[in-house]
């Protein structure tokens, strides 16, 4: 009955929707407003302006910078979220053993631990070469990220721990939103505009947009892991 | 002729000041009966050197906060305002005096002083509003000054009245509110300065529900049938909470409320020409009646003393309602006049009830043999009220018959007569039971109350004859209330 | 009006996408399944807004030299990658706040909680 | 050059951002360290919001263009006389936070008390950054953090309850913000721009109007979800109501705005463009703002919990400027955006005084607290006052908005409404008078509540900050009416209203 209902409601939602959607700008059309207004400058002036070759780069870190570093907040926000609504609700004694229970396959744990070098230079290299091929800052983070979660799972989590000590732990987590904030002091520093670069590819644009891509890599990977690790505290 | 002038600010100010001490300090009995008495000299004193302005025909401003563009909390004393203050400032420095006497045995004094003083200061603020916003604030604020006076007992029946009290004038507060955005949306000002602002040539039907909206707020605190309910419940408050409430500050506010719509936001040329004024003029006369009748039916003497007091505030509605000279005469008159005949029954109630221990009118017999000098006070009052010569009373009920001929409608006229008998019918019973009956073993020896209560009952009631028989005198009140409907009336 | 929605055919998919997400967030009892209907939602109006900046023929925008024109819009997709990393952190949230729930009530069915309330 | 106005305008969001961020690492698990540091951002935060206040009031609005990309081809931080919502936000936030130095400690497990503290400040942030913004998107973004913040501050007091109320507040958070986001696609799709301005000048020349109703639709759908507009509002009671009492008042004072700001701002793109008709939403909103005043109290009355009773009050009063915006009319509009700050501030004075009860007696319960006047004095006064306010009693704050709406009914020849307004408003008096008559004039139930004495400063300071103001913002209603009226101006400029 409830469900009956409730698809006869979503009936009379989709009806204007539908409607909408037909009247929406041809899709794929290169007429469209959305590709004929804003988006043309940037695929035309986009690499001497922004100074990355991938355009989504310079879309995300220099056009909409700003974008971005809401969005690292976001990130560090769920973060602080998710540690304020588990903190304390469990000593850390229990957890150690908990974590330690976990039944260990021994080829599992091998492959694991003969992949992770490879794992963390494929995590760089997408971080390194967002600039130029697909890729970035978070995606390169959230394959290093994945990476501690596997350790976790497959090898020890102490092991994994190790890799992002307690003590700076908290500096790493907002990584992100501090090279943010760095960057964009620097850009008031040169260009008059926060998170402004310098015009077109100097070597300054490229150290800008690389430790905004690090910041980015790193606090979206120790986010990541720290979520995964307090989730498993609790669980 | 208009001039700035601080005095008219510091009327309100001085009891908001007493009231922020009384809270401050009041716990000590001393300062607490220091600044309750020092301020309300201070405030009378303040009141009574702006009578000669008034008298000459200036008027007092004082601009104080324009608190949303355009308008704002601005004061000015024309002669209606200056004649509402005068009598509730007077009130208030007799009503503190019997106040302080009368509530010493009760709890929570700081409270009851401090918003006491807050009630006037609130009166007074009404009496002066230069606009019918600045009125709205002070009338709004009136209301929950006075809440928690009138459930002062806290008991559950008291909060009941409290409950019936907020829910009536709130929702009179209410009515008023529109009104007002209404009349800004009609006039394009809200000012109180003219003969009149509601332009002519607006809708008729807008104009009715404007007239019906304001009326129907004001007329609640006036107690005008049937919007009367909540007066007689709010009898379990203490007696000079009621004498407030039913002399000075509430009622007298809904009253003045009516005679600045009809005066000050229609005009009289207006109101005659599309006629509504007939229609409440009925309701008036019907109150008029209705309530006497209920009066001769009550036992208990507060509760008698309320619903004559519906009854009495329709004359000044009706006086309004009138549209003539001498009727409007006889309505400003009237807030005097009812409230110093009333003032004294209730403070005769009070000393009574906590000299004796008598609350109903059947336990009365031989009163006036214990307490002469209270029962003559009351009989003074009542006579006022069945509207004998040299009495207040009367010179209401003249201006009332005259206004009522002068418009052409003389059955008005039968009901001021009918009026006087019916206050007869209930009143003059009391006296007689006080003084000529009674039980022959009521203690011999006079016990009147103590003096604190008494002085003041007998002062109002001396002062109740010298409104009766200084009508023409210049210089006294009935001058005032003259040049305020000069003033409306245009002449 | 059908013919003219045959052309818009992808946004169409994504509004229906959107409501079996709300369909699953209204009638599922379980507070996860709840959750992936959110989820499905969430991925339902990123759809949209990628299939917004497609353009027939158009290949990504990454400069290298040799590549041709046209390049699709690349405003969509920095959009999104956003959206999708707000999207991962609601459900983090979302899933540490039912761990919790189940903790303290031992169940996470919606009308047994609501019993228990 | 960077030391000129515009460029102060991004510091009023990345000083309560850095600042709130960095709060963990910088506490280091001490709450005292953490209260130092988050109370010393926010005023910084409330010093440089002032300065941009005092700015947009000498000069009008400005703009700051991120990354010196000018408009439409960066992000745009827009300032203008709504956006003194911004002040608000970090002026109440300030005092929550000061009101939390004993409130959360006592409230709290001890390891999420400097977690407590990053999350109201990135919630400031998320406020200001939603309320000065020039970019859709942007808002969209802004929109989530103040959300996620919103979410774990409701559970973050690790109750039972809390949590499934947050799960709640989370899961109707969660769809409206994705409602406003396919509204924000939609109109990205029909104009080629994100940024506010821009898109209005180009949405007139949209090729059909269908997306565009739709769109507005999505969004104004998604913004009354957050703003809790009846029927929309099933999430907020129990989230408010459960918070920490200083969350309460963030949330109920300020986040429930942002749908409020939302629509102003979406108002700024319609109404400039002409692209659509909106009356008959307009009709529907006030329809809906007249129920929801009715409901809100209706739901109020029967609420035994204080915190209960004025979490429903909001959703009353943001009838009230639902209303006003339904009317659509210049008083209207401007009474609406007043009472937008005004709310906030009474209802943060509620809040406050409520939780400092709460805080001292340990009962919530209007039962249980009969005889606190007695008890407290201080603070139950300070309630007083702010009740005495919401229910718009001259001179009080919230009485500006009950005068302007009503003339802007009267205006908008759609006098019923007024009625409504006004008489609703009587309504909300009776379950305030109930608090009232319980705080001072009912014997009370437990003997200790009547001696236990006002809280201590940190938390008195402002509660009575907080209902001062609630007296003065009346008394000089003057200022903010006069402020707001040009941005209403602007607004409805092309309608010629």
């Amino acid at each position: 009955m409830k469900r009956a209902l409730v698809i006869v409601l979503l009936a009379i939602v989709a009806m204007p929707l539908l409607a909408a959607m037909a009247a929406m700008p041809r899709f794929g059309s290169a007429e469209q407003p959305a590709y004929t207004h804003v988006a043309k400058r940037y695929l035309e002036r986009g690499v001497e302006e922004a100074g990355a070759e991938n355009v989504v780069t310079g879309v995300i870190l220099n056009y909409r910078g700003f974008d971005t570093n809401g969005e690292v907040t976001v990130i560090f926000t769920a973060c602080a979220a998710v540690i304020a609504v588990l903190a304390g609700s469990r000593n850390r004694q229990d957890q150690r053993e908990a974590a330690s229970s976990v039944p260990e396959s021994l080829v599992v744990r091998y492959v694991v631990r003969l992949l992770a070098p490879f794992i963390a230079l494929f995590a760089l290299y997408v971080v390194l070469f967002g600039e130029v091929s697909p890729g970035g800052g978070f995606q390169g983070g959230t394959v290093f990220g994945a990476l501690l979660i596997v350790m976790t799972v497959a090898v020890s989590r102490n092991q994994a721990e190790r890799l992002l000590p307690l003590r700076i732990r908290p500096w790493l987590q907002i990584a992100g939103p501090l090279s943010f904030l760095a960057v964009g002091t620097a850009g008031v520093v040169l260009t008059g505009w926060y998170l402004g670069f310098p015009q077109g590819a100097t070597a300054a644009t490229r150290l800008m947009l690389m430790v905004l891509e690090f910041g980015i890599g790193v606090g979206g990977a120790t986010v990541i892991a720290s979520i995964f690790w307090r989730l498993g505290d609790e669980a | 002729m208009e001039a700035v002038d601080v005095r008219v600010l510091l009327a309100p100010a001085i009891s908001f000041a007493c009231s922020g001490l009384v809270f401050l300090m009041g716990r000590n009995v001393f300062w607490r009966r220091f600044w309750s008495l020092g301020a309300a000299s201070l405030k009378f004193v303040v009141v009574l050197s702006m009578l000669p302005a008034a008298l000459a025909g200036k008027t007092l401003v004082w601009n104080l906060i324009e608190f949303t563009p355009g308008i704002g909390i601005a004061f000015r004393a024309d002669a209606l305002g200056m004649f509402f203050a005068l009598v509730s400032s007077a009130l208030w420095l007799i009503t503190t005096v019997y106040a302080i006497g009368y509530m010493e045995p009760e709890h929570a004094k700081v409270r009851f002083f401090g918003f006491f003083a807050l009630c006037v200061s609130t009166t007074v603020g009404v009496a002066f509003a230069e606009n019918l916003l600045t009125l709205f604030v002070f009338y709004e604020t009136l209301t929950i000054c006075t809440y928690p006076l009138v459930i002062h007992e806290e008991t559950p029946e008291a909060l009941r009245a409290g409950r019936k009290y907020l829910a009536y004038t709130l929702s009179g507060g209410a009515c008023i509110l529109l009104g007002a955005a209404l009349t800004y949306q009609v006039a394009g000002t809200l000012t109180l300065s003219k003969p009149g602002i509601v332009p002519a040539s607006a809708d008729v039907r807008t104009l009715a529900v404007l007239f019906a909206t304001l009326i129907a707020g004001f007329g609640v605190k006036a107690a005008v049938m049937p919007l009367h309910g909540w007066l007689p419940s709010a009898m379990v408050a203490p007696t000079p909470v009621s004498a407030l409430l039913h002399a000075v500050a509430v009622v007298k506010v809904g009253a003045f409320g009516v005679l600045r719509v009809v005066y000050n936001i229609f005009g009289v040329e207006l109101l005659k020409r599309l006629g509504f004024a007939l229609p409440l003029a009925y309701l008036a006369a019907f109150t008029i009646i209705a309530g006497s009748v209920a009066a001769l039916f009550q036992d208990n003497l507060k509760r008698r003393l309320a619903y004559s007091t519906v009854s009495q505030l329709s004359y000044i509605v009706l006086g309004a309602a009138l549209l003539t000279p001498a009727s409007a005469s006889a309505a400003v008159a009237h807030i005097a006049n009812q409230a110093f005949a009333k003032i004294t029954m209730f403070f005769a109630a009070g000393a009574i009830q906590r000299t004796t221990g008598k609350t109903q009118v059947h336990e009365l017999g031989g009163i006036g043999k214990q307490m002469p000098l209270t029962m003559a006070a009351f009989t003074v009052a009542s006579l006022s009220f069945v509207g004998m010569p040299l009495t207040g009373g009367f010179i209401t009920k003249w201006y009332l018959s005259v206004g009522a001929f002068e418009s052409g409608m003389w059955w008005f006229a039968l009901i001021m007569v009918a009026s006087s008998l019916l206050n007869a019918a209930y009143w003059l019973p009391i006296v007689y039971l006080a003084f000529l009956k009674g039980p022959q073993e009521v203690a011999a020896a006079p016990r009147e109350a103590k003096p604190s209560l008494l002085v003041p009952t007998v002062a109002c009631a001396v002062w109740v004859l010298v409104l009766g028989t200084t009508s023409d005198v210049p210089g006294m009140p009935f001058a005032l209330a003259r040049a305020a409907v000069e003033f409306v009336f245009k002449m | 009006m059908i013919g003219i929605l045959w052309d818009n055919f992808d946004y169409a998919v994504s509004v229906l996408l959107f409501l079996i997400g709300l369909y699953c967030v209204i009638a599922k009892n379980n507070l996860i399944k709840k959750f992936m209907g959110l989820n499905i939602m969430e991925t339902s109006v990123f759809a949209f807004i990628v299939a917004l900046g497609v353009v027939k023929g158009g290949s990504a925008p990454i400069m290298e030299p040799g590549a041709r024109p046209p390049f699709i819009n690349p405003i969509p997709q920095a959009l999104i990658l956003t959206g999708i990393v707000v999207a991962v952190s609601t459900t983090a949230l979302a899933l540490s706040l039912i761990v919790r729930v189940w903790r303290q009530c031992g169940t996470i069915e919606a009308d047994e909680l609501r019993e228990l309330e | 050059m960077w030391w000129q106005w515009p460029h102060w305008l991004p510091l009023a969001v990345l000083v309560p951002l850095g600042g709130g961020v960095v709060t963990p690492a910088v506490a280091r698990g001490s709450a005292r360290r953490a209260w130092g540091w988050a109370a010393g951002v926010s005023a910084a935060t409330v010093a440089v919001s002032l300065a941009l206040v005092i700015r947009v009031a000498r000069g009008g609005p400005f703009s700051y263009a991120f990354g010196g990309w000018q408009p439409p081809y960066g992000i745009e931080f827009r300032f203008d006389e709504v956006s003194a919502f911004a002040f608000v936000v970090a002026f109440l936030g300030a005092l929550a936070i000061v009101f939390s130095r004993q409130y959360a400690p006592h409230a709290l497990a001890e390891p999420r008390v400097p977690y407590y503290y990053t999350l109201l400040l990135l919630d400031i942030a998320g406020l200001i950054g939603f309320s000065v913004t020039g970019d859709l998107f942007n808002m969209y973004v802004f929109m989530e953090i103040v959300s996620l913040t919103g979410y774990a501050l409701v559970a973050i007091s690790g109750e039972r309850i809390a949590e499934m109320a947050a799960f709640k507040y989370l899961v109707l958070g969660a769809v409206s913000s994705l409602l406003a986001l396919f509204g924000i696609g939609m109109l990205y799709g029909v104009t080629g721009t994100l940024n506010i301005a821009d898109a209005a000048s180009r949405l007139g020349a949209a090729a059909s109007t269908m997306p565009v109703i739709v769109a507005v639709a999505l969004l104004v759908l998604g913004f009354m979800v957050k703003a809790a507009l009846f029927p929309l509002h099933v999430w907020l009671p129990d989230a408010h109501a459960i918070a920490p009492s200083p969350v309460s008042a963030v949330l109920s004072g300020l986040v429930v705005k942002l749908g409020l700001v939302g629509m102003l701002r979406l108002y700024g793109v319609v109404y400039a463009s002409r692209a659509v008709d909106l009356s008959s939403l307009n009709w529907l909103l006030t329809w809906l703002g007249a129920v929801s005043i009715v409901m809100g109290a209706f739901f109020a009355i029967f609420q035994d919990d204080i915190k209960m009773m004025l979490a429903y009050s909001t959703i009353s009063n943001i009838g009230y400027i639902v209303m006003g915006f339904g009317l659509a009319s210049q008083y209207a509009l401007v009474g609406a955006a007043v009472h937008i700050f005004n709310h906030a501030l009474i209802k943060s004075a509620l809040f406050l005084a409520a939780g400092a009860i709460i805080y001292q007696t340990g009962y919530r319960r209007l039962s249980d607290l009969r005889g606190v006047g007695r008890g407290m004095p201080l603070t139950a006064a300070a309630l007083s006052v702010g009740a005495v306010s919401i229910v718009g009693i001259p001179p009080t704050a919230g009485f500006l908005c009950k005068w302007y709406i009503a003339l802007g009914a009267f205006e908008a020849k759609r006098a019923a409404f007024g009625f409504a307004l006004v008489f609703g408003a009587l309504f909300i008096f009776v379950y305030y008078i109930r608090m009232v008559n319980a705080f001072y004039f009912q014997e009370p139930v437990h003997a200790d509540v009547t001696h236990v004495g006002d809280p201590p400063l940190s938390m008195l300071v402002p509660v009575w900050i907080l209902a001062a103001l609630c007296l003065i913002m009346g008394l000089a209603g003057k200022v903010p009416l006069t402020f707001v009226a040009p941005a209403v101006s602007r607004l409805l400029g092309p309608l010629g209203g």
